[in-house]
């Protein structure tokens, strides 16, 4: 159970790792990781206990490691940038940019302010090494905590704040910047840059809190490895509801309501987009296991695998159904199949990913279809690839979890996996449960931010477009012709 | 035949067109171009550097009608590209002393 | 030898350092490695010998190093994308993006369930920790072969196969995208899929089998350490049958034959690929040493230094034969060196890799102007590059071979370090088998494809360009103005 | 202070840590390493001391962080190509692109032939594991010097010296590649290639050598851990240098000397970029610490934190001082906190990094409008964000300096942490040092290419733009319509 | 003077030059334009939305001929830019009152 | 009314905008274009291909004006769009029937 990232187990499993001395690791494991299987402990023996120095060389390696999957999750911001700016109108483009810059520059700063102590709260009560953060902390010199002094009394704990704070807070910034293609090219952007915060310093630590942080959710046995539910819904169900609220784009359904179609302005900026994306998955669900060992290549595999099969599933049911493969539907696709793999990732098969992946790619071609005809904007299908799919991959744990996790954990297994329907109706639970929070708390947002007029541009600034209106200037310059008829 | 020429406002185009049609007008031709006028310019900003947009966007719509359809063009298109602001554009009619179609060769109304 | 990826010994090595109990390690080596020098016994006995702890250790540090440079490889999908979309024209950018997506999901996945199985045929025979991939194993829950328990029996093994293919599959993706630049523009999106499918599961797994996986390659002597002719040349080679079996793009000869100019829509896309590409070779080349050891710096330097004189070379050569540097044969000529340097960059030293990288890059020059004179249309010089510089890579191998390899193995030395013919023989022989192979297999699946009309679109569709033809809409939106006279 | 890279001694530790044996390195710690606190020799023993096995798990984990953190800093290749064509016109993209191209390619190798050994005098001499490099030892067969036999002689050192040399080779790479966009949209390709050799050959490594290279400023306890001096305010004062001596393009200012807008062509192209050096940097900062260890993550936050204040402060600056929040200001901002952070980044506390990058973010927005207003035509900020910002950088350091560095030196503390005086004046001390050499040195660099006639295109040319004038044809094809009007 | 515009296919420009330049017309002017005609237009579709593209591309030629020329040019367009397939577009002579050349201010025949 | 049309050097559309406005021309359409003359073109080099660009980038002004402002307004184009070198371009005059402003349906004079 100790390497799972269900519940706060891995949280207090840090703390076993690292506070007790490494000597006392093994009586640690007894202690406080519940009843464990020999392997587990045979395992945290091989890497913890012996030499200190030998402890220490694993500690330094699964700091590095995560460090390293933590630089690959930012690279989604570019990804989520490009995405976003290709499927949108040039004239947005440089408004798409800004928010995902703000994105992360305001979410890195907030997270850590509130939001990381909100999500993680008991784990972290009363550490001095994290006291460097929150509000309070903020303002001393938390390095006091790190000094090679603190490090040799704490057992080297507290530097794993900063890295698991460095993980953390480059989901939260993911989660964020999942809203802003579906609210592309109307919004206000002080608007956004309040919806910002608040996602980061609230909605998504609450949600976060309640099954990493150690919350109600993890002791009902959730699992959501990598956060399908946790950071993809939690960003696609705002998206949902941004995207609501403000209503459509100018000219984007005819009269009688039917949608018209608003071509992204660079689908080959989109696509590089997802290749991103696709890249920086690698460090967010094998990075998801919290340390360097021998599951990370079998998370990456699965998480391939599901990319994969999300993307051809994508591309051949647009073919079917429209006639002809759809480029940005394809890329759609591949993301629906990363988002729903990250909730079961370390629980699944070969073919259950494959089967996942799939099947999500199917899903966001029909959701993004619906979602239109329900008379939504969602310009990039946020809420098809990260809310919708992002259940389905929550469903999908319940059904195709094997009784033999990658991780060595003892879940209890999915319905295809005799384990019955107990699982598959707390993954259902926990993801009506995140839609739900998540759909009030961000409705009640940005209907506050439309109350308040901060929320959408005026009709004149929405077709002069939003780089010119909100920025003072067009994102392509005057010698990139852009054409007017648009 | 005549030529008519119309200066609209770009999100008018659909609108003109489908007046045209309506009135039967077999064919158009369409470029994009910018205006200077009454209507005037705005002011951008790039990196603190203030400048000014004196020429706004505009389609500029090109037929060449029937002597006799031209006062029924020219209405079609004014009514269908008035928006009442400032910068709706103009039209202006130029005679035209003969005309080809490239394709068969045809002259005159034929040709249209 | 044991740390080379000459034939098949490094997979022997890997069952060696892994399935033997790490305490019989030093034993293995003797009975397993054949001749080696007492540094290497010594070598070995450091990393995995003694204490079980530190065995897995390293272990846990090679595989996390391999994934890492696994993910490096996949970016190389995003750079070829690029430089591909970069280099041919704005009506078709969406299709080379999406061709490229494809390459990698439909690669992954063919190449688990068949290609994988072809290219390491022997070493895994039985392995059922291999049984989770192939047709038949795809279906089981492989994840049982790698639960802890299996784990400690298998002595930490099994969990090895999931990073190697994770890295290998990354390869065979980068052999098939090769292929999307040189019929770019004309080429049925259906015909190039199923081309695409034929190359991962068979062609290149072949051509693999025949060095990597232990064939008749390896028993020669044959040098390729990270693929110039295993990779690239199938690749190039493939490439340079599609080009010729599906004729040149409208308008690319006058009627006298003589090239005409189609130049691409976006050299700055162009050149950005060739960045990202440079940056995932940093895990094409290392990552072929397949551990994490003090050889992967070096190989990294050599890396650069190809990269860098092979820049320099085509910047010169196409300033000295066409009046100006030429800067989309500049990002060709860094692309040539790294083709080039993958055969022998862990056996030359680095003047040998400055000079082999130089030879590359002057070569791709009046390579992709030669192609063009024989009325072959290749748009992006995918040939040139992957092909003929591929060729080079292994002649250059044969030509600059030290007597004391990077990676410790003894390897003959080539031409120039006194080592005779016989490795510079071998290398040719390698090519020449490799070229002969690949172009007769590729050349029946383009011309199957051909006589089943799948393989080029219409003159119509091709003139109104394959975004709108084969995918329904154009890449760029209506507001990017894409101008008529092309 | 071993683990410190301020002056000589990190070159001196990692002597001291590989060419002694492991089981002497407690005794070379307490030899070399000059007065070290209680925690030094232990921490030192943890890492190095007892098995040889032990010892060498170390060395590998160092050398493959270090060599993945290189490869995030040549990644900052392609983000300073988009940034800096993103911000210039697209007449000139194409030239842009290739200008970084050439500084990467030819920048590896002038700097190994010449600029490393001027960098890293005293402490390579008479090293033969360094023959490899220089114009000598160039042309030996440097891989004899790192065979296995070797390393086992030399106790492993001899191959920490690649990645040392990868590292430090992408740093000179980056100091070079700053002065391409200062200079963008009139300079002569053939300019800019010797003033490359020459920044990478001479100007760099002599300023590098007074630091890094156990100089003299190292031996004033001047502290630039990452470089905002020593690479970013070197190639910023290049860029001024550059700038000034070029002279404006042609229509930058009125007649009245005003200063007229001239649009970037893509503004999203330069936020993307923005975002790849965003990730480069945590190769950047954290690969400064210059080993693996429980420091890395701390940097790392620290450079998040100082980044998205950046980015968050010039956003509110701009919107305060033009009245809207300017997209490519942002993303400057962003820059700015990234390079003035890089001085301190080891020595300062959470709140210390917040307020060191949002006042960059401050002072790059009103740098960039004040260096117009003097004449001086930057059209993407390089000195702004470079040269004035790094020289903050090293002001903010003698300021926030806390006595309790993250890497357990002991520096001298800053201004604001009780440490007086000093510290600080040896920072301008090092700043102003650094400013008058570079501006002298490639002051008269440029001069004598202006004097040589190869530094300015012709008036006909800058119109045509470069991309046609330099290198034959236009960056983007004629299906990309550019306007005439500019 | 008379100034002759034609609409043509954007590929056929290259021959249409080609035929003026081999009957010694001085220059002419270029605009790229969009047609609407008998042609008519196709569909394309976009995330799952169709969507009539009713223009499709032409190029737009002006030039200015002596009236002696006029006959010759556009015979020469015909023949040059006809596929006989639909859409080969029009042209159409309309006079000129006066022709300038900037450079010399020249008038008349001597400024083209 | 008269249609003044005139083919300028892109880089000297300002000087003719401003000096159109010192003379109260009160609107003006402008097109990008490309011309072919006497100025010719030049060639490119495309890997190793060289092709000839034979029309070069011009700016296209059109502005209708009272028949008593073309002298003026065609002077006073001429005079800010000089350069003395090849390639200045042309200025054509042809005659306006009806011109119409659509904001208001005014007609003739009124109407510009
Ligand atoms: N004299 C003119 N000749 C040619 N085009 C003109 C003229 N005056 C105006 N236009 C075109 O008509 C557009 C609208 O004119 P403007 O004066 O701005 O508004 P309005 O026509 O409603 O008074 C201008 O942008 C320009 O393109
Ligand atoms: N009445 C018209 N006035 C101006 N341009 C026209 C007219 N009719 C057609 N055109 C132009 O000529 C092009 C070809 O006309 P179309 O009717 O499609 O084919 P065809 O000329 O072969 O019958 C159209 O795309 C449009 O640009
Ligand atoms: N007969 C013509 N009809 C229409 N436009 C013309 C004609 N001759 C020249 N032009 C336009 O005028 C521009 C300048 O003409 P050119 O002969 O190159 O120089 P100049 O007018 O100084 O002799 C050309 O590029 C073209 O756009």
């Amino acid at each position: 159970m100790f390497t799972t990232r269900t519940g706060a187990r891995p949280l207090r499993r840090a703390l076993k790792r690292y506070v007790a001395p490494a000597t006392l690791a093994l009586t640690a494991v007894l202690a406080l990781a519940g009843p464990v299987g020999a392997q587990d402990v045979s395992a945290q023996y091989d890497r913890a206990a012996a030499a200190g120095a030998e402890a220490m060389n694993m500690v330094v390696l699964d700091n590095i490691f995560i460090f390293v999957c933590a630089v690959l999750v930012f690279l989604m911001q570019a990804g989520f940038g490009l995405v976003e700016a290709g499927l949108t109108r040039a004239k947005n483009a440089a408004n798409i940019m800004m928010k995902n810059l703000m994105d992360v520059s305001v979410g890195v700063l907030v997270f850590a302010l509130i939001g990381w102590g909100i999500a993680y709260p008991g784990d972290f009560n009363g550490w001095l090494g994290f006291a460097g953060f929150g509000v309070a902390g903020f303002f001393d010199n938390y390095l006091v905590d790190v000094s090679p002094e603190a490090l040799a009394a704490d057992g080297f704990y507290p530097l794993a704040v900063p890295v698991d704070f460095f993980f953390q807070a480059a989901f939260a910034a993911t989660a964020a910047t999942i809203v802003s293609g579906a609210v592309a090219g109307r919004t206000k952007f002080i608007g956004y840059i309040l919806y910002s915060i608040a996602l980061t310093a609230f909605i998504y630590p609450v949600v976060v809190g309640w099954q990493w942080g150690g919350g109600w959710l993890s002791d009902q046995g959730f699992v959501d490895f990598a956060g399908s539910g946790l950071v993809h819904m939690t960003g696609g169900f705002a998206a949902l509801m941004g995207a609501l609220v403000i209503g459509p784009r100018i000219g984007k359904f005819a009269d009688d309501g039917s949608p018209r179609a608003m071509p992204g302005h660079s689908v080959p900026l989109a696509i590089t987009g997802v290749f991103l994306l696709f890249i920086g998955w690698f460090g967010f669900n094998p990075g998801s296991q919290l340390q360097a060992d021998l599951a990370v290549p079998i998370i990456a595999v699965l998480t391939a695998f599901a990319a994969g099969a999300g993307a051809v599933a994508a591309m051949a049911t647009s073919w079917a159904t429209m006639g002809k493969p759809d480029v940005s539907m394809a890329g759609n696709g591949m993301l629906a199949g990363l988002v729903a793999i990250c909730s079961g990732v370390g629980e699944v098969s070969a073919i259950g990913a494959v089967v996942i992946g799939a099947i999500a790619g199917s899903i966001v071609v029909v959701a993004v279809l619906g979602i239109e005809r329900t008379g939504i904007d969602d310009p990039v299908g946020a809420f098809s690839v990260h809310g919708v799919c992002g259940f389905w991959g929550l469903i999908a744990t319940g059904l195709f979890a094997t009784t033999t996790p990658v991780n060595g954990a003892e879940e209890a297994a999915g319905l295809l996996y005799g384990g019955g329907v107990s699982l598959l109706g707390t993954q259902i639970l926990g993801g009506i449960a995140i839609a739900a929070f998540v759909a009030v708390t961000a409705g009640v947002l940005f209907s506050a931010l439309k109350a308040a007029g901060v929320l959408r541009v005026s009709a004149e600034e929405e077709m002069a477009g939003l780089d010119v209106a909100e920025h003072g200037s067009p994102g392509y310059g005057p010698d990139m012709l852009v054409a007017n008829a648009v | 035949m005549q030529l008519i020429t119309a200066i609209i406002k770009p999100h008018m185009l659909d609108e003109v067109k489908a007046a045209l049609k309506s009135i039967d007008v077999s064919g158009m031709t369409v470029t994009e171009a910018k205006g200077f006028g009454r209507q005037g310019g705005h002011t951008e900003t790039y990196r603190g550097a203030e400048y000014k947009v004196d020429f706004v966007p505009k389609m500029k719509i090109e037929l060449v009608v029937d002597d006799s359809q031209v006062v029924l063009a020219t209405d079609a298109i004014v009514k269908a590209a008035q928006t009442g602001k400032i910068g709706d554009g103009k039209i202006w009619v130029t005679p035209v002393d003969r005309i080809i179609r490239i394709r068969t060769g045809e002259l005159g109304v034929d040709a249209v």
